[in-house]
């Protein structure tokens, strides 16, 4: 393994193994690009891994006013699922709870997808007899009596079968503080890639797993290679000067986002150096044998 | 003039011919016996079966009803004319017209319209009158009007109701009487909206069975040929074939003609709770020689159904197709004009094979009619196709497999061989029918019979062969040729002479004046007011 | 005294007849409006379809009552039958005069099949009702609204919906109503247009799923619907029915003779009835009527009269018969003998 | 190849039924056959040629030069491609079209878009009665597509229309969206009396209010719903109108209550 040294940062020369999912986009829409935020926000709460939160989501990007369908302040968001019918579930659950909910608020398909997926035309029950369907162009609309007027809603939106999930990037930093700073901003220069969430808190995760654990009920356990504390009882990753670890986590509508995203935080990560950021950028994977799509590092460069 | 159509095989169940021969004409009428004469004209009828023209005893083809019911549904045959072959009804015969000429097409020469309100007569007789080459007749409904109702309710004596009825079918021109859901439609009229063999119209605490009764015994009594026909209660609903029943046991020895049996074969059984009673019926039909019936057989696709049978037809608004509908409540009974597709889910598949049953079970081709209860089941434009049913069982074969398996489970048809021969049908068509109404001069080739005769090329095909004759004759005339109708002359509506009294004359008017502040002129109307020289044809009663 | 008119010149009527004819022979688009009687209806339609030309009628109200039936339909209920069962009656819209003496019958006698109830008369009608038939009647009123709005406020009042006004005098109906045997809406499309018509159906098909209802459709022209029921068994459709194209067809706005007419597509236009017309420039106008002068602007008139005939009652609710004699010809035989006069034409069987 | 030109000879002496003459229909056929088609409507048997000058070859996009009221059943049955009038058009516009575009320079008669399921039509004149309505017996209307006249519309503009938008810029005659079922209808200008009589579902977008509303219409106040701006975004990004129809809270009627139905009739606040 030769690793090669971009302006002090050490890049190993492995890979991100990710795995394809599926995914959709809505739009949602607000009075103000605060409730829009907002609606989106609760939306997407609780939802950094489909391990135990049955999707990963996330605000994809804010949309101004003249991208929205209906001229107001918006954002996409984008929602990732192991299956058609998790997805379903979670989109609907989500959408019901936490859009039809907030003041003001317009949800739309933000995918055209393969297929569609029910958005509106599951959530009009909840209109009682009084919802009313409009078709504009191609495109249905259901509008829903609440409170403070017209939930409207879009019939459906779309699905892709062609998103990845687990993109990722491991951040090795001599201390806590150098890690977060990197981790900040490679997550800061994701953000601006379109088509790509960050699913963990401020798209950060410091409790990377590995496959399997002692305990036969779990999946998943704690990355005991990479963890500083166990530097001395395991056979770990880590070099001697190396104390603290973070993660970036991806999920991207395709393939190209999410190398996108990974060369655009890795560029970040390697602009900030070794002395206030990482000293060393890695990667997660299972040996190649699990996940469909490989992130090779080198290829990712600046 | 004297005709000769020569060499065809000849089928004439009331004379027993039934093998190759002539078929002579002179004047108008068959010519069993014309010696050594050359003929004026003669037709080649080699490789042809000649029969008398058929006779239809049961079909909508002109009134009040049938018209409201072309007003209602401009759009189902050819209104929308851009390709006028693309219309669900676009072969139903709908103008007079084309009614006249399609089923002389088919080689049918003598049909009657079953449902004449009588207040409505002058209406019916003007749309027959303008149907061309087929003679006509028509049978007065009775049984929902306040005067019979009345005097039923009052016990008048069983000489004033057939002198009431004598003077309703002289008036209204009929050939016959026919009696609709009896007490029915009056008692939908006082906001009934079911009504069974037993029950009593509200009013008058008159049972539909008493008025059946009554009309079938004033019938009889007046010679009028045909026998009472009659509409049950009840019709289409499951469970229905105990109404029939119960109504054929009223029969009680006397002639009686159920109308449409078919849409009263229906059990209750199976999951759907609708099943086909086909075999029961057949069997009280097999065992009764006084109960004649027709089947109003259901093919599929669109339709109209027309009855004057308000009620059901009220009940059955909420299944039209298209949703639009028309019901009419008249004096006496009024109608219900409700479109409807016939589809081969469960309940199509179940209808059309209790008709089939019922034709194939029912023993006595003399007694079981031909019908679709034109519109009602099909327009009659359907027959070739119904013939081609009955006469071959590998069509039926082939037919049930496009239907729905649940429903034939609950029918017997699956296990039905029995194939129509020609002769049968010849029966069924010909024979039967002139005997039913009282035709003596049709029906037949005997001689002095009118030269009504239809020859069909034979062909294993009985769709084809019926669909459309090679020659037809009306009085002798020749009317088409090779499927192409070549003559439109007029025909004659045909009534049966009966002779009413003079004093229910008396008492009508008086009635009418009272009831209505209208004279009687105005529930009668004059020969002439038909608009045709001739239109009538005398039949005359039985002494 | 049989007489005719070529232009405001005298003619023999076979003359006038052949002058007649030779218009319709060299007319590339003939109109035959009709408000006559069954053999004049039935010969105009034979005459038409040799013609290729178009048949209608100039009434509005046939238009509307026609449209009602083959848009909807709905439920009627024979004139006589309505005099015998109706306990509740509601004129709503104005009624032709032929419908006068009806009313009066409704307005002064009881109903003798209605269980020993008495008749009580509600009227929604805009006026013109005879005096026996406004002394008891009932007014509601609908003010200001047309009564398109009140046959609306009617069903919608009946079902307890909201308004945006009320009927005046609603409730006693309301209550009369919930207590009926038999409830009649007479109108008419004289004074009711096709959607007030088929609003009025739902009314009554509301009324039907407790208590019985019907209309009584009063046409606004009794010979006109009677013109229009014997075009729709001769022909298979209602008026208007045109034969240009060989085949019956019926449209009521591409056929509508007014509009054929003033529109200048028709060039020959012949009138058989009694309504006052006048053609525009540009068209040869024929004329069979009972009339005593040349119609103004007419190329033919032909003066004729009702013989024994078979007209539409409104009364009978269907077809009678009315014995008359006349020496002027009948209109279905002059008629009759224009056809005979016309070229045979290839046409396709209707 | 260059689009298939029609060019009308003189006005029709009778009516034409230009059903034969869609992009489908032509697709394949020379010249030579095209002027061989019969064309139905009136008495006289007529064919393409006599009344037409035929030049160009591409079926996809045709073009009726110059025009007349005559010419009934332009674009029926279409299912892709382009027409184009010059002039004025018949009866029965565009019936049952399911895709494809046409555009009429003049105006047309009645039925315009009738039952028509897909597709776009623009109408730069008048329109007569029952555009985007059926035809006699008919239950159904407009079934989709975008039905647009620049002038005035005759009455029932939509009778039973059941999706699809249909837009009259000129005004409209008396009882716009009669019996509707659903879909969407704009009038811009004088609307005349009772639009929405009858309607059970379905919007009907006014620029005014109409010469008379039916009782049976309840004002439900204005109207503040994301939809509004939806919708008047769709307009404007079909060419129908170049402003936001809508303005700020627009006054909203439901009905007709006499059915009952779940209509709208929304009347735009901004002063015309």
């Amino acid at each position: 393994m030769q690793n090669l040294t971009v302006n002090g940062v050490i890049i190993d020369d492995t890979f991100a193994e990710a795995f394809g999912m599926r995914a959709t986009a809505i739009i949602i829409t607000a009075p103000s690009r605060q409730w829009a935020l907002e609606a989106a926000r609760s939306m997407t709460g609780f939802a950094t891994s489909v391990i135990g939160c049955g999707c990963e989501a996330g605000v994809d990007v804010e949309l101004s006013p003249d991208e929205t369908p209906d001229g107001r302040p918006g954002v996409r968001v984008l929602i990732f699922a192991v299956s058609t019918d998790e997805l379903q579930k979670q989109l609907l659950n989500r959408v019901g709870q936490c859009v039809l909910t907030s003041p003001g608020s317009a949800c739309y398909a933000g995918l055209e997808g393969t297929e569609p997926l029910k958005l509106g035309s599951a959530m009009r029950y909840f209109g009682d007899g009084w919802q009313i369907s409009k078709r504009l162009g191609n495109r249905q609309f259901w509008r829903l009596p609440v409170m403070d007027g017209e939930f409207v809603c879009e019939a459906t939106t779309g699905l892709t079968k062609k998103a990845v999930g687990g993109g990722n990037l491991l951040l090795l930093a001599h201390g806590g503080a150098e890690a977060l700073a990197a981790a900040e901003a490679g997550v800061e220069a994701m953000r601006a890639v379109p088509g790509v969430i960050m699913p963990f808190p401020g798209g950060i995760v410091r409790s990377g797993s590995k496959v399997g654990s002692k305990y036969k009920s779990l999946v998943a356990s704690t990355n005991d290679a990479y963890s500083p504390v166990l530097r001395a009882q395991v056979a770990s990753e880590l070099d001697p000067d190396i104390n603290a670890v973070l993660e970036i986590v991806i999920d991207g509508e395709t393939d190209e986002a999410v190398a996108a995203a990974m060369r655009a935080g890795l560029k970040a990560v390697i602009d900030l150096g070794p002395e206030r950021g990482a000293q060393r950028v890695s990667a997660g994977n299972y040996g190649g044998k699990l996940g469909k799509f490989q992130y090779h590092l080198k290829d990712l460069l600046p | 003039m004297l005709t000769l159509i020569k060499g065809g095989h000849v089928v004439d169940p009331a004379s027993g011919r039934n093998g190759v021969g002539d078929v002579w004409i002179e004047d108008g009428r068959i010519n069993a016996a014309p010696e050594s004469r050359e003929p004026d004209e003669s037709f080649d009828a080699s490789g042809c079966i000649v029969m008398a023209g058929a006779i239809d005893i049961h079909s909508h083809i002109g009134g009040g009803n049938v018209n409201t019911a072309r007003l209602l549904l401009p759009e189902y045959h050819k209104a929308h004319l851009l390709r006028p072959n693309a219309t669900p009804l676009s072969n139903l015969g709908w103008s007079t017209h084309q009614t006249g000429c399609l089923y002389a097409q088919m080689g049918f020469t003598t049909v009657v319209e079953p449902a004449m309100s009588p207040a409505n007569a002058l209406h019916t007789h003007l749309e027959l009158a303008d149907i061309p080459i087929i003679d006509r007749g028509t049978l007065a409904i009775l049984g929902n009007d306040d005067f019979l109702l009345s005097l039923i309710r009052d016990n008048a004596s069983p000489d004033m109701i057939e002198d009431y009825v004598a003077w309703t079918v002289a008036s209204a021109r009929a050939l016959g009487v026919k009696t609709i859901n009896a007490g029915g439609s009056a008692a939908f009229k006082e906001n009934v909206r079911t009504f069974s063999f037993d029950d009593e119209v509200p009013s008058y605490g008159v049972s539909s069975r008493r008025i059946v009764k009554t009309l079938q015994t004033a019938v009889a009594s007046l010679g009028i040929p045909h026998p009472l026909h009659v509409h049950c209660n009840n019709l289409g609903v499951p469970g229905s074939f105990e109404t029939a029943a119960t109504t054929m046991g009223a029969a009680e020895g006397v002639p009686m003609h159920l109308a449409h049996l078919q849409f009263y074969g229906y059990g209750t059984e199976g999951k759907r709770r609708f099943s086909s009673a086909a075999a029961q019926l057949a069997e009280i039909v097999n065992a009764s020689p006084e109960i004649t019936i027709d089947v109003g057989q259901v093919m599929f696709g669109q339709t109209v159904t027309i009855s004057s049978d308000a009620l059901r037809q009220f009940a059955a608004r909420g299944s039209a197709r298209p949703k639009k509908s028309v019901i009419y409540d008249g004096e006496g009974n009024g109608g219900g004009i409700v479109p409807f597709a016939y589809k081969n889910d469960y309940y199509g598949s179940l209808q059309w094979a209790v008709g089939l049953e019922l034709f194939l079970l029912i023993n006595d081709p003399w007694r079981v009619f031909f019908t679709t209860d034109h519109p009602n089941g099909a327009p009659f434009t359907a027959y070739p196709a119904l013939f081609k049913l009955l006469m071959s069982r590998e069509a039926r074969r082939e037919a049930m497999e496009n239907l729905n398996p649940q429903a034939l489970k609950h029918t017997t048809l699956g296990s039905l061989d029995r194939e129509y021969s020609l002769e049968e049908v010849a029966i069924m068509t010909r024979a039967a029918p002139s005997k039913l109404l009282g035709l003596a001069d049709r029906g037949h080739l005997g001689d002095g019979a009118v030269a009504d005769v239809a020859v069909y090329r034979r062909d294993e095909d009985a769709e084809r062969m019926f669909g459309a004759a090679e020659l037809v004759f009306k009085n002798g005339e020749l009317v088409v040729r090779q499927g192409e109708v070549v003559s439109l002359r007029p025909g004659k509506t045909l009534r049966v002479a009966t002779q009413p009294d003079k004093a229910i004359v008396k008492k009508l008017e008086g009635y009418h004046q009272q009831r209505y502040g209208l004279s009687l002129d105005w529930f009668d109307f004059p020969d002439w007011a038909v608009g045709r020289d001739e239109p009538f044809g005398e039949v005359p009663c039985r002494t | 005294m049989t007489v005719a008119w070529i232009g405001n010149r005298d003619a023999q009527v076979p003359l006038a007849i052949e002058h007649a004819t030779a218009l319709l022979v060299k007319s590339r688009c003939p109109v035959i409006t009709l408000d006559t009687d069954v053999d004049a209806t039935r010969a105009a339609l034979a005459l038409a379809r040799r013609a290729g030309a178009v048949c209608d009628t100039l009434s509005d109200g046939v238009r509307q009552e026609t449209a009602l039936f083959t848009s909807s339909g709905g439920m009627f209920i024979a004139p006589t039958e309505a005099i015998r069962r109706a306990d509740v009656v509601l004129i709503v819209g104005t009624l032709p005069p032929s419908a006068m003496e009806f009313l009066q019958k409704l307005a002064q006698t009881e109903p003798d099949l209605a269980g020993g109830k008495s008749r009580t008369v509600f009227s929604l009608a805009s006026g013109d009702l005879p005096d026996e038939v406004a002394k008891v009647a009932r007014v509601i009123s609908a003010r200001d609204t047309s009564v398109s709005g009140a046959a609306a406020l009617l069903r919608s009042m009946h079902a307890v919906r909201r308004t945006a006004v009320s009927l005046e005098g609603f409730e006693e109906l309301g209550a009369a109503l919930a207590e009926a045997r038999f409830v009649a809406i007479v109108c008419s499309g004289h004074g009711c247009d096709a959607l007030a018509l088929e609003m009025l159906q739902g009314f009554v098909s509301d009324l039907n799923t407790s208590v019985r209802a019907s209309m009584v459709l009063w046409p606004a022209s009794e010979r006109g619907w009677g013109s229009a029921l014997v075009s729709t068994w001769n022909a298979g459709f209602p008026l208007p029915v045109s034969f240009q194209s060989g085949v019956a067809e019926h449209d009521p706005r591409r056929f509508r003779a007014s509009r054929l007419i003033e529109e200048g597509e028709a060039d020959v236009w012949l009138h058989v009835g009694s309504e006052p017309v006048s053609p525009p420039d540009g068209i040869e106008l024929i004329v069979l009527a009972d009339v005593a002068n040349p119609i103004d602007r007419a190329a033919v008139t032909i003066a004729t009269a009702e013989h024994d005939s078979v007209v539409f009652s409104g009364m009978a609710g269907t077809f009678v018969a009315k014995a008359a004699e006349a020496s002027a010809p009948s209109a279905a035989s002059v008629l009759s003998q224009i056809l005979e006069q016309l070229p045979e034409r290839e046409v396709a069987p209707c | 190849m260059s689009g298939l030109t029609f060019t009308l000879l003189a006005e029709p002496t009778q009516r034409l039924d230009l059903s034969p003459l869609t992009p489908q229909k032509l697709a394949g056929l020379s010249a030579g056959e095209i002027e061989k088609i019969e064309l139905g409507g009136g008495g006289d048997q007529v064919k393409v040629g006599d009344c037409f000058k035929v030049e160009g070859s591409d079926p996809e996009t045709i073009v009726f030069e110059g025009g007349s009221k005559r010419l009934d059943w332009i674009g029926t049955d279409m299912e892709a491609g382009s027409i184009r009038v010059t002039g004025d058009a018949g009866a029965l516009l565009g019936r049952r079209m399911t895709g494809g575009s046409i555009v009429v320079k003049g105006s047309v008669g009645p039925y315009a878009g009738s039952q028509m399921q897909d597709g776009r039509v623009e109408i730069q004149g008048d329109a007569g009665d029952l555009a985007a309505g059926p035809m006699a017996g008919e239950l159904r209307g407009m079934c989709g597509g975008t039905l647009i006249i620049r002038g005035r519309a005759g009455e029932r503009l939509g009778d039973r229309m059941r999706r699809g938008l249909v837009a009259a810029l000129g005004g409209c005659g008396d009882y716009p969206g009669s019996r509707m079922i659903a879909g969407t209808i704009v009038v811009a200008g004088e609307a005349g009396r009772m639009p929405g009589y009858l309607m059970r579902r379905g919007s009907i977008l006014l620029d005014r209010p109409p010469q008379e509303l039916s009782p049976t219409f309840i004002e439900s106040g204005p109207w503040f719903s994301a939809f509004a701006s939806l919708l008047e975004r769709h307009l404007m990004q079909e060419g129908i109108v170049d402003y936001p129809f809508l303005g700020e809270g627009p006054m909203r009627y439901v009905g007709d209550n006499a059915v009952p139905g779940k209509g709208e009739l929304v009347i735009s606040s901004l002063k015309v």
